[in-house]
């Protein structure tokens, strides 16, 4: 390896700090109490990379910079202030493809000059290493880019969720990736633009091309693993700036994408691959819909409900992704509020992949103010549905259906349920019969003596029981 | 720094990088996605060093605007995930 | 190697070491303070540089005795916990 | 910071595999089933560690080395085939002090040869930060030594455990702990040989002085306290040689050490520095003991346990320190697999300090067979106690001390303890009345209407309820 001139030692020293203070700020999430605190140590982190970079660089060029901060900073500041909790997923894929963008740019810049970044000898001949790392490091950033804009479109309700596929795209897909890996090769030998920008053309192309056929609501995973390929590329680009700050942050973002895919698959029961396979999700669910609908089932009104859980003891609330569509989280607050003042237990049961991402109920709960300690995991309510009196499904389907645990022909076979149909009484608040929902397949429970199903939005059905219960 | 030494802040990297994602609790996922994207936009550093530099009209044009990129990013990161936890309260008793 | 990078694989060895040690479960607390005794024993690789080098007669000595004690305990602390180890069993069905 | 001559990549790439290797041979420990898999991570660590040594130093003298390798592993691999489990306190401290005498013994040598571990220039001058780490390591290792030592004596009964308080011996330590370091900073500035030696000479004596006034039951507390020491020790070591193997170990063992300290500091309600400056713990109990006596308390025996166990549903055995003193392990599980074979359903609960050091009773009931997902934490079958029919508690005492939660003038006040007092009958096996144990404090539990006290030696009691259940 070519050692660049090294950076004097507290230069090196401050992107460790950086770096650590990176790591401090994940910490921070172990607990919603150190989580604040852990986003500050992100902040100062980033503080002190950017201000370490600018004190050693050549000040001349320090306006536009500080122009073009200010501007990107106060569109990135508008952004989140203006951002809806319910369009979270949304916002994680726009912000993902700007990532992706940018690292685009930093490879052609320090492709077009190298001696800026050290990574040349003075006949402007890129090292073999650097060659490598810039290749994979551009091809990995254009994915992202295309990828994200895909998800992006398609979770934002731009572009159907359906999945779109393209005849013979596995063959196509592994044709263009070995393409690009082909030219990365060469690249390493002949730095022509050609490679260069055929690499960086194909790469949008294949990022295009492999998440067009994924269904929309598969999107999560592929954005975490996307967000998890984007880290190592980071790390890549640390080796070659022998930048600390920059490894650290490529391994905690590529663990914490690759951990997250990971957390979803298993919690969904599906295998990686399949998902990246593509061709499941979106609106699949029109077709089984119609099927099951003969079978007898309970009609409940907001009257009933109201009267149900008042006289409960326990009731637990079950959201799912309904209660982000709706934008119900402040009416079920309400409500609870209520119940509460009638003095019955009030809790929430959070499936882990409820909605649409992970933790994704958990922060509209939190954006209504109920408070942490009252919403608990899987495991640690799953025993206590037994001793409920009624459990009120709002918008969730999927994580419901024992199907999971009976069924071995369904495709949500041993995937981990919420045992709500042990409940007394068992509420189901949605729009219409049948299967609606990610996996499109029928719930039993809609059907069960115990169950009374409460058609209409759930914000409009949240709110009349709170009439109902004032 | 030599190759090997950077090998090794890398690996012991992944190694914290595993145990200190798992360490987050299901209920902060969603913010755990948006300061990961945040601080992933560490890139800037590399924005910053071709913007500043002058050799080059158009590698410092690209530069510049990754460092627009980058920026609405750190900003909007850390801004969206503050105000994400904000939220997150016990019960007041 | 420079410094910084000996301090940074020392730093983040220290979170590996945090996390590694916590995430050990209770009952393998006995085990796991007889196989760190094992792995401290590495300093035998000093041991053996003294043991090693015949210039100075008494520090050959020395690394000699040295690499004898850390003997003792690399067989030593990696069989005991092998032992102690070889006892954790499941109910067998 | 002066450079030593780089080692070949190579040679630093397999000294951070041995890193690795240990990374995973703790990470095993996670739990029982991948225990072994990362006890063996470990030893090939080492074998990478002492290979890459002895290939890269010239072999001259390789056939004394490999017979000091034979020497030294014979006798361990012997001592440790047939060390007694009831014995591993003592072996722990035995081990670690020849840690700590090798530290020395490789720092002397270092000292001595400087050149061979490329410290020092061509003149012998050795350079500035190797004589501080050097200081430091030496300081270190001789305290670990002689501190272990005492400790060893006093778990192993050679040595009364009670505590030796010597007059005015804070400020007598304080004064030589000072003075070592004072004479460190002298060093960094003159490498004559007698303040070396006088360094280590001190260094030997405190560690004496230091542990001399501590009680033998808390002897755990100060090995680990010693062993993290030891592991930072190892750590400056590997900043001298620019050992990547030698500076991870030297983060985890200090880790491992200081977080064990903690646990057990806290599972006692008891504060580090309480514990290091000595004077509680050993025999105290003798002068308690006589006082309560007077009390009223029921008498069982042996025949008494057996029927009641016979009748029950759950019996929740929890084992202490005496449990070890007698050996007793093998009788228990003997007993529970009777009670097993008649239909009851028998647990183990252990408290996180039961024993005289961490995970002591799980490696003896592991090794009476007992499986180990019998065994239960203190917070997973506290809850249980109240469903019991019998809670058995043979050898334990402070553990199961109500005055724990009730009394805030006990000494043990705050500390967790096993709730046994919520099960319909409670066995206490010991030899006598009265407060002995580890805090020498008397327990309400001996003398309240649902307790029967089994007084005799924990395995003859064992043994004899086995015959009275067959
Ligand atoms: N969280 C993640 O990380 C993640 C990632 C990828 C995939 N997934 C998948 O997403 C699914 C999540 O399960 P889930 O139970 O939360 O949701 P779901 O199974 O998708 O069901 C959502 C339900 O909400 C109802 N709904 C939609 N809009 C509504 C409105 N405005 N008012 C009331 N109800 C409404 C729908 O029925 P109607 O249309 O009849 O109202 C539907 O039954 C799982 O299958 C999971 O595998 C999750
Ligand atoms: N585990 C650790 O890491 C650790 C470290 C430091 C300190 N400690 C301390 O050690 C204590 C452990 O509590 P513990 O309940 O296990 O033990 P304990 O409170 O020390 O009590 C031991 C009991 O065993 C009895 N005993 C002794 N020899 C016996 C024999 N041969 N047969 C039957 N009984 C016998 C003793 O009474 P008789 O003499 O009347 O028989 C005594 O009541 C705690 O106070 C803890 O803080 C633990």
């Amino acid at each position: 390896m070519h050692e660049t001139a090294a950076a004097p030692a507290w230069v090196m020293l401050a992107y460790l700090i950086a770096g650590i203070c990176f790591i401090l700020a994940l910490r921070g999430l172990s607990s919603p109490a150190t989580s604040r605190r852990g986003n500050r140590y992100g902040m100062i982190g980033m503080a002190i990379a950017v201000g370490t970079t600018l004190v050693i660089q050549e000040i001349a060029g320090l306006w536009e910079v500080a122009i073009a901060i200010a501007i990107g900073g106060a569109i990135g500041f508008f952004i989140a202030r203006r951002i809806a909790m319910t369009a979270m997923p949304q916002l994680v894929a726009a912000f993902h493809s700007l990532v992706g963008l940018a690292a685009v740019l930093v490879g052609a810049a320090a492709y077009l000059n190298p001696l800026a970044f050290g990574i040349a000898d003075a006949a402007g001949s890129i090292y073999f290493n650097s060659r490598l790392e810039m290749g994979l490091g551009v091809a990995i950033g254009a994915i992202t880019f295309s990828g994200s804009v895909i998800a992006f479109l398609k979770l934002n309700g731009n572009m159907s969720g359906k999945p779109i596929l393209v005849p013979a795209r596995h063959v196509l897909n592994f044709g263009i990736l070995f393409a690009i890996l082909a030219l990365i090769a060469y690249f390493t030998q002949d730095q022509s633009p050609w490679i260069f920008w055929t690499v960086t053309g194909l790469a949008f192309a294949v990022g295009f091309l492999l998440i067009i056929p994924i269904g929309g609501a598969d999107m999560p995973v592929v954005i975490s693993m996307l967000n998890s390929y984007s880290g190592w590329a980071a790390a890549a680009m640390g080796f070659t700036l022998q930048n600390t700050a920059m490894i650290i942050t490529g391994a905690l973002v590529g663990s914490s994408g690759a951990i997250l895919s990971y957390i979803m698959c298993r919690a969904m029961n599906r295998n990686f691959l399949s998902v990246i396979a593509g061709g499941f999700g979106g609106d699949a669910a029109a077709g089984a819909a119609e099927a099951a609908i003969d079978r007898p089932w309970k009609r409940g009104s907001a009257e009933d409900a109201a009267f149900l859980m008042q006289q409960a003891e326990l009731v637990i609330i079950v959201p799912g992704y309904g209660l982000a569509v709706a934008q119900a989280q402040h009416a079920v607050r309400e409500l609870a509020d209520l119940l509460k003042a009638e003095g019955v237990t009030v809790k929430y049961a959070i499936h882990p992949v409820a909605g649409r991402m992970p933790g994704h109920m958990n922060v509209l709960l939190a954006e209504a103010n109920v408070p942490y300690d009252e919403v608990f995991e899987l495991e640690d309510i799953n025993s206590e549905f037994a001793r409920a009196d009624v459990a009120f499904v709002i918008g969730a389907n999927d994580v419901t259906n024992p199907a999971a645990k009976t069924d071995k022909s369904s495709p949500i076979y041993g995937m981990p349920v919420l045992d709500v149909e042990k409940a007394k009484n068992v509420l189901f608040v949605k729009r219409s019969m049948g299967g609606v929902g990610y996996a499109g397949i029928d719930n039993d429970l809609f059907y069960r003596d115990n169950t009374m199903m409460l058609l209409g939005d759930g914000k409009k059905m949240a709110e009349e029981i709170v009439k109902n219960l004032g | 720094m030599d190759f090997i030494s950077i090998l090794s802040i890398f690996v012991l990297s992944c190694f914290v990088g595993y145990y200190v994602v798992w360490s987050v609790t299901p209920a902060l996922h969603t913010p755990l996605m948006s300061v990961t994207n945040a601080i992933s936009s560490v890139i800037v550093v590399g924005a910053l060093i071709a913007a500043l530099a002058a050799a080059v009209p158009a590698a410092k044009w690209l530069g510049l605007a990754a460092v627009v990129l980058a920026s609405v990013n750190i900003f909007g990161g850390f801004a969206v995930t503050a105000r994400m936890l904000a939220m997150y309260k016990k019960k007041e008793r």
